[in-house]
């Protein structure tokens, strides 16, 4: 299954794929578009990706997790094009027996994700657009 | 030998497309594609180091030769999530 | 808004409602009935509550969080009654502008809850019924 | 003195009541009241600790000396969550 998706995510959905009965825990992550970034105003966010790369380092990170916590089971789905304020660009859920581990995995995929997978964000507001992280 | 260059985000933008191919001499690494780039693009005058390198969708570092058919794109620093 | 329901939990309306414009990050944290418990099957738990007084302690965990995290916003509803496997009985939501203290503060409301809120649950299962915690 | 007894979760089971107002001589303290519980009660026997206690829905040490209307309830290990 995919792991990028142009429509609006259901975190619903991805909860229901990641419970099993035997879990007694799951911790959602919501990435989602807020109204400033360094002190300026913010409208809207258009992400961009490498799909094919970014859909394989997404593949690692979540083998990775599996190793290291084989309790929890996971699903990531970020979202691209152009996002307003409030709406998620990406939804991580692990489930697992206890909650401890599905603590740590899911704040794992969030900050490994942000390291390695090859997408970007142009960020879109009064005072023009930019994308983040490209240091002029 | 012939490569297939990719430009994402910041890239796309200053190139003013998303991918083409070049005929670059055997041997050539991924960090002279880079010099070429700066070159002919005044806005990557100044980017003396590559940012981080994709070969065929994997990381490899900067000093990586290529190979005939590779597909190579520079990876601006990455801001999912 | 009472932190109590008898009804199932719509996670959905909890991070609506904690969910600024200026909250880049909400953290989800849903505890789930598992079909085990220390090597027994369980079919389905009843919850049980000291209700004003667990209304008090639940109040007084959220008040610590927002002093410890002045930037989070925190929602949490725990169900009574009988649940099934799979079916969730506490969903808490911590919105914050950044992720790292959404995580934390979700993970301390959890923590601290199972410590002090007079909620009290009996398992039931193939092997009979059974008061978690109380040691015969 | 007069004080309002709630009983919850195993505690319910074993008085086979939710609430009762029982009748305490002045200076009672909550350890006072566990101990009559555990004398009324076999199962609770040989339970010497009273569980966590409270008093008008806040806990508080088992040596508080009860008023008059007070509500009180010994609190079985909590397991909610």
């Amino acid at each position: 299954m995919s792991h990028l998706t142009d429509s609006p995510i259901d975190s619903d959905d991805l909860v229901k794929r990641v419970m099993r009965p035997s879990d007694g825990a799951c911790v959602v992550f919501e990435g989602v578009v807020r109204d400033h970034h360094e002190g300026k105003m913010v409208e809207s966010i258009c992400y961009d990706a490498y799909r094919p790369m970014a859909e394989k380092e997404i593949t690692k990170i979540l083998d990775d997790i599996i190793t290291r916590f084989p309790e929890v089971r996971v699903e990531v789905i970020h979202r691209l094009g152009t996002l307003r304020v409030g709406e998620a660009s990406i939804v991580i859920a692990c489930s697992a027996p206890h909650r401890g581990e599905a603590f740590d995995a899911c704040r794992t995929v969030i900050d490994r994700f942000k390291q390695t997978v090859p997408i970007w964000k142009k960020e879109r507001g009064p005072s023009g657009e930019e994308w983040v992280g490209w240091q002029k | 030998m012939k490569v297939r260059l990719l430009y994402f985000a910041v890239l796309r933008d200053i190139a003013g497309k998303g991918e083409e191919v070049i005929e670059l001499p055997d041997g050539t690494r991924a960090a002279d594609v880079w010099n070429r780039l700066r070159a002919q693009h005044r806005a990557l005058a100044g980017y003396e180091r590559p940012p981080m390198t994709a070969i065929n969708e994997t990381y490899v570092a900067a000093d990586q030769v290529l190979r005939d058919g590779d597909e190579v794109a520079f990876i601006p620093p990455v801001a999912g999530g």
